[in-house]
């Protein structure tokens, strides 16, 4: 029964939320569905959360290396949720928006959660530099294809690839290097990225249909076909 | 603690002092002292980020820490009064509704011939969200995993016909391309043959390109048959499109990650130090 | 001045990366740092010297313009803000060019935003573009701003069909019915345009999908560059404009301003983002180069070998 | 300044009176003028259907145009559409405004009672502080006006009188209210079978010239203002309106229509026809597979990775890092992810290698700790388990790379998996291991960050590969079962893609036509 039951549920959801699809009446199930979803989520903050403290706090307790960052974690953990949840220093009370500006909860997300995560992204640019480096070395056919590409979309977006290549007859001027960049992006791009989505659909599709007939259930603690 | 690291760490404590006077003495207003303070934080923070690429370090660690536990917080905090107030909420108590000053909207679902109101219909999902609780009752944990089962269900349902109709359909009807474009024959065709951008030879080329290499980037994709012979050859030209995709995606994608760290440098020498406008 | 900072700038980064090549020929690998070291250099010093360079727009920018600007003025076009504080560097400018440009041609521009973060960013737009250059437009008549919904594509689910339904109020908890540019507007359907100005999920891909798509609606977008492949597929059938990353907003901002000499003077982000992007750009395709001489003369060592 | 928030109480007093008025509107008097144009020649062959492949609520006029649409003195400009109401149409509406303003004004009360006491209590114990009620406070949103604080108090102690005697009697006003407005809702469809009697024509819209259609929707809430009732007689007019809207045509009725929803969406039966061949071919094979016939599926380099990354992994005595992305539980990149998770982990625990699993999403990491559990059950080592192997990090991207990056660094697995949805985190991942020494293999159907897996990863599964990953590791019958039946839908799109560019060269619209999903 373990076992039998959540199957079950699969099953009958699955097939009501695709009936859903076709059926007019029935057509916002989808969106229902989608917050439940986000209901849900919202309890399972507390297994997150708790595990968070949890595994910060065992970390703490029996000193293990880098323990003392854990207190740094749990103090921005229980100040921000404290703040949050409590709406403390919000100058619009419960009914004003969280992140109603110079609230207390802004003014920690400006300075502490912004800066970090801008940084994290703009960590970015130099990864992309020393990728580029250490990874377009035309070692096969297949690799100088790929680093070729990159080369002419990296040149057409500056202003030299225009400069190196304006002397063009107007009849190759597809060769001029904007216009390649351009093509490139819309013709060989194009079919790579089509194919690639309709073989994402079909792959969505089949395992979306091996998940609704119960084929596929290692999602339930379960490794057998 | 090694004497270095001492060094560096006062060096940072005063840097980061002097930076909060400076800045709290350029500063205007009742809050100058306060704003000083958070800009100088926020920039210590990026200045920490930024130094994991020299080495992980004890600022970065810092950093790192104090993000999980803020981050973790604030989607927290963002769930519970968007979705938990925001929409649950109106949805199924109109005195709760006013607890938190959101208004009620109440609704249902009407199926024509029956009326389903939210308020029921909508503690399908508290039910849902107190069995997957259960997990933290270590006899009880099995009846987790019906939550589970509603969720995965109704979104493979749900994503089966979206990603059919959307991704997949609509994508095969749009590679139906004419291969002869702006046709008048043969000799009109050798006579104005030439790679201008515009013209007639490089869009029905562009054509040819799209369709060839949808049709043998989907063969690069078969599980099935073995790739050898006209099939395996056919695979190999996939390849080699997705090949020249990713390359164009990646070269594309510098741009943008450049944007991010001028952003990053536009806040350090324009609001922290001030040296830009 | 300015000159000798820009000519000093060249021959550091020229003379290191020469230096590296010169290395390179003999086999030694650059450090990961050195080449992090030469981008930050490359992106700070084009920003504090201020370099732009001239933009010619391409064809998908050119069709967004075209579109906006042949649209009969007082159409009323629909902008979603989609998109938070860290992307903001690079989409934050096309979505200032475009609501400056929409309301410049007379439009009516409808604001919302799929993400919470959105209206904050909104925000800055109504500083920096409205409230600045068009302080005679009036909020509720050419301009309003509906504010936030949750629901990602819950929401476009709903106002495809029933705007109302979502947005019973604008930001300012003004009813609907009460705001004069809204009248007669019912679903998505009632906009002659929709720009999405987006990078993450939801974003332009599920306004295309969701809107677009199921309505006919007209629908453009403004993308981080990230994005900007995967959105090529839906042009020009399912989108009428990309502009893709800061590029394209550089692109759009120049044009806008040959064509509109009032706002010759105007901020203009992209165009400055340009010069470091084009700096960067550079250094990094040198370090291509620098990483293939280093791979054949490796190659050519283990021949001999 | 701070007496300004309690001061909006006071104004409230003054807007209260205002909470039950009602408007009437007069009709206007159309100036009548001579006609100076002879009418129009009215629309022919009116129809009026109830709207396709909707949830009802809803009704479709067609026409064919006057014959003087187009040009002309009398030229047509615009149709006018006109349906007739029921008077019950308006009871319903002043019960429903009734209803809304009741629930209204308790709403404020509730809130506003409170507030006013407490506005009242501190105003009082300002005067108290102040030795004095000689002074003025200001109202807030009008500037330069200021009240005495005598005049103050004594307004919102009035105010809070009158709140609390007529918030019992307004509460027992919105049951009776809401009885009221379903009985009236129950006589509409009676009320629109009465036609012609106790009813009247309204405009509903225009359609402009050289249209032919008109759709008059509505709400299906009961409870909204332009709700539109299914299952009743409904009857419209159009009218052909000229320049001088004096000039018209004369009308053209039809009904009655009923409007209703359809149980079947006929725009979108390619969809259909795709789920059907979609669970045949799947149904098909899978039935094969189970008889035992034997079927090839060529090998993926970025499967037999694994294995040998797992061997990797024991022989350094260094654990494996799986990451499962920054999807959440509903999405089936992340469903696919828990397979290959599930398949792994199962070699892992045969291994006796441990395995780090960091989480971005609470549900995740519940699925993930019950997938991981029962593999090393299935491998006979349940001991092994242990719980904090699978772990929630944070909710957000940039945070839950930039921990990871640390434990990529402190920890130095030997392999890192990375399945699942990724999004910029990806290259900021995959460098860092690169860094760390790892062998790395990816999986993602985000098409913008395959790239850089290619480049920082030693194996990539690209797009689809990923959802077919679980089937290869588990080489079950069943499921390669299933992969077949994906060819085989592969090798249909593709025939479907050459019959297209047949059918466009030949200039056969009708193909492409049959793509074509509405709604």
């Amino acid at each position: 029964m373990r076992r039998e039951i959540p199957l079950g549920i699969t099953i009958f959801v699955g097939f009501l939320a695709i009936i859903s699809f076709f059926c007019p009446p029935i057509e916002g199930l989808g969106e229902d569905f989608t917050l439940f979803f986000d209901i849900i989520a919202v309890f399972a903050f507390f297994l997150g959360g708790g595990n968070l403290v949890r595994i910060h706090a065992s970390k703490l307790i029996k000193h293990k290396a880098d323990w003392a960052y854990s207190i740094v974690t749990l103090v921005g953990f229980f100040v921000m949720l404290a703040v949050g949840l409590f709406k403390i220093g919000n100058p619009g009370g419960i009914s004003a928006s969280l992140t109603a500006p110079g609230s207390l909860f802004s003014i920690l997300y400006m300075n502490l959660h912004l800066p970090l995560g801008s940084t994290m992204y703009a960590l970015l640019a130099f990864y992309v530099a020393s990728a580029s480096y250490r990874a377009f070395r035309a070692k096969n056919l297949e690799a100088t294809v790929l680093l070729v590409a990159a080369f002419i979309i990296l040149l057409g977006s500056t202003p030299f690839g225009q400069m190196l290549t304006f002397w063009m007859p107007d009849s190759l001027d597809l060769l001029e290097i904007p216009n390649l960049a351009v093509w490139i992006m819309s013709s060989p791009n194009l079919a790579g990225q089509r194919a690639i989505m309709i073989g994402i659909g079909l792959g969505v599709v089949s395992m979306s249909l091996r998940l609704i007939l119960g084929i596929e259930r290692t999602y339930l603690g379960e490794d057998r076909g | 603690m090694s004497r270095a690291s001492i060094v560096v760490l006062v060096l940072v404590c005063v840097a980061f002092a002097a930076s909060w006077v400076v800045r709290a003495g350029a500063n205007e207003g009742d809050a100058a002292v306060r704003d000083a303070f958070l800009v100088t934080l926020a920039a210590f923070l990026t200045l920490a980020i930024f130094s994991f690429m020299y080495r992980d370090n004890p600022y970065y660690k810092f950093a790192e820490h104090l993000f999980v536990g803020v981050s973790a917080a604030y989607w927290m905090c963002m769930g519970f009064w968007s979705t938990i107030v925001g929409n649950l909420v109106p949805r199924i108590s109109e005195s709760l509704s006013d607890f938190f000053q959101v208004p009620y909207s109440g609704g249902g679902l009407d199926f024509g011939l029956f009326y389903f109101s939210y308020r029921y219909f909508y503690l399908i999902p508290i039910i849902l969200g107190i069995l997957l609780l259960m997990r933290l009752v270590p006899k009880a944990g099995w009846i987790s995993r019906w939550p589970l089962a509603f969720i995965v269900g109704t979104f493979a349902g749900l994503n089966l016909v979206r990603y059919l109709q959307s991704d997949f359909i609509i994508q095969i009807s749009a590679s139906f391309v004419p291969l002869f474009v702006d046709w008048h024959g043969f000799g009109h065709f050798f006579s104005g043959l030439s790679l201008a951008a515009n013209g007639q030879f490089v869009a029905m080329l562009s054509n040819l390109v799209v369709f060839l290499g949808v049709i043998c980037g989907l063969i690069y994709f078969f599980f099935s048959k073995e790739h050898v012979g006209w099939f395996g050859g056919a695979s190999r030209l996939g390849i080699w499109i997705l090949m020249i995709t990713f390359g164009a995606s990646f070269g594309y994608t510098v741009m943008g990650r450049i944007s991010l760290l001028v952003g990053r440098l536009t806040f350090l020498f324009g609001d922290w130090l001030g040296i830009i406008g | 001045m300015g000159n000798i900072g820009v000519i000093l700038m060249l021959v550091l980064i020229g003379g290191g990366l020469l230096w590296l090549f010169i290395r390179a020929l003999r086999g030694r690998e650059v450090d990961r740092r050195v080449v992090f070291a030469f981008i930050l250099v490359s992106v700070a010093l084009p920003l504090l010297l201020t370099i732009t360079f001239e933009m010619k727009p391409t064809p998908v920018v050119e069709a967004l313009y075209d579109r906006i600007d042949s649209l009969p003025s007082g159409s009323r076009i629909l902008i979603s803000f989609d998109f938070d504080p860290p992307m903001a560097p690079e989409v934050q400018p096309m979505a200032d060019v475009i609501t400056r440009h929409v309301l410049a041609k007379g439009h009516k521009a409808i604001f919302m935003t799929l993400w919470a973060t959105g209206q904050s960013q909104f925000n800055v737009t109504l500083q920096d573009v409205i409230r600045a250059d068009f302080p005679e437009k009036v909020e509720g008549v050419d301009w309003v701003n509906l504010g936030y919904k949750a629901g990602n594509e819950g929401v476009l689910n709903v106002i495809r069909t029933d705007f109302k339904k979502m947005f019973p109020t604008d930001v300012n908890t003004i009813p609907w019915d009460s705001i004069p540019i809204l009248r007669g507007i019912r679903s998505c359907s009632d906009f002659e345009l929709v720009i999405s100005v987006g990078g993450g999920k939801p974003g332009v891909k599920e306004w295309v999908l969701f809107v677009g798509d199921p309505t006919g609606v007209p629908t453009a977008g403004g993308v981080a560059a990230v994005v900007a492949p995967m959105l090529y597929p839906y042009y020009p059938r399912q989108m009428c404009g990309i502009l893709g990353g800061i590029k394209a907003a550089a692109e759009y901002e120049d044009h806008f301003r040959k064509n509109y000499p009032v706002f010759s003077d105007m901020k203009t982000p992209a165009l400055v983002m340009m010069g470091p992007q084009t700096v960067a750009h550079v250094v990094i395709l040198a370090f291509i180069v620098i990483g293939n001489v280093l791979f054949f003369v490796a190659r050519r060592k283990e021949v001999r070998r | 300044m701070k007496h300004k928030l309690k001061l909006i109480l006071v104004l409230l007093l003054f807007i209260w009176g205002t909470a039950a008025a009602q408007s009437d509107t007069a009709p206007g008097d159309a100036a009548i003028a001579a006609p100076s144009i002879p009418p129009p020649a009215p629309v022919t062959n009116l129809q009026a259907t109830d709207t396709d492949n909707d949830h009802g609520h809803a009704i479709t006029l067609t026409w064919e145009k006057s014959t003087d649409d187009g040009a002309g003195a009398n030229a047509v400009v615009a149709y006018d559409v006109w349906r007739w109401y029921p008077l019950e149409m308006d009871v319903v509406d002043s019960l429903r405004q009734d209803l809304a303003a009741t629930r209204d004004a308790v709403r404020a009360f509730r809130i506003d009672l409170p507030r006013a006491e407490r506005a009242l209590e501190e105003l009082q114990e300002d005067a108290a502080k102040l030795n004095t009620t000689r002074f003025r406070v200001a109202v807030p949103d009008v500037p330069g006006f200021t009240l005495t604080v005598d005049y103050a108090l004594s307004k919102l102690a009035d105010t809070i009188a009158y709140m609390r005697d007529n918030r019992p009697i307004l509460m027992s006003r919105i049951k009776p209210e809401q009885q009221e407005l379903a009985q009236a809702l129950e006589r509409l469809t009676q009320a629109h079978a009465a036609f012609p009697q106790n009813g009247e024509w309204r405009t509903i819209g225009k359609a402009l010239a050289g249209a032919t259609s008109f759709t008059n929707t509505g709400s299906k809430d009961q409870t909204s203002s332009d709700f539109f009732p299914d299952y009743s007689d409904l009857y419209y007019r159009v009218e052909a309106v000229t320049i001088d809207p004096a000039v018209r045509s004369e009308a053209v009725q039809v009904g009655p229509v009923q409007s209703k929803g359809q149980w079947f969406h006929t725009g979108k039966i390619p969809v259909v026809l795709f789920v059907v061949m979609f669970l045949v071919f799947t149904v098909t094979f899978v039935q094969l597979a189970k008889k035992g016939t034997d079927l090839y599926v060529r090998p993926l380099s970025g499967i037999e990775a694994v294995d040998d990354a797992i061997g990797r992994a024991t022989e350094m005595g260094r654990p494996i890092l799986y990451l499962l992305g920054i999807g959440v539980a509903t999405e089936v990149n992340t469903i696919a992810s828990f397979s290959i998770l599930g398949r792994v982990a199962k070699r892992v625990a045969e291994f006796q290698t441990p395995i780090i699993v960091p989480c971005y999403d609470p549900i995740v990491m519940a699925v993930a700790q019950e997938v991981v559990k029962s593999s090393f059950l299935d491998a006979g080592r349940s001991d092994d388990y242990r719980q904090e192997s699978v772990f929630f990090v944070t909710n957000y991207q940039f945070a839950y790379v930039a921990a990871v990056n640390g434990i990529m660094l402190r920890e130095r697995p030997a392999t890192n998996i990375y399945m699942g949805k990724f999004m910029a985190e990806s290259l900021l991942l995959a460098e860092t291991g690169t860094l760390a020494g790892s062998i790395q293999i990816a999986g993602t159907d985000e098409i913008a960050q395959i790239p850089f897996f290619i480049v920082s990863c030693d194996y990539t599964l690209i797009g689809e590969e990923l959802y077919a990953a679980s089937a290869y590791l588990g080489r079950e019958p069943v499921l390669l079962g299933s992969l077949k039946a994906q060819d085989w839908a592969k090798a249909v799109i593709m025939v479907c893609a050459l019959m297209g560019m047949v059918a466009t060269a030949l200039g056969w619209p009708a193909f492409a036509h049959f793509f074509q999903v509405t709604g």
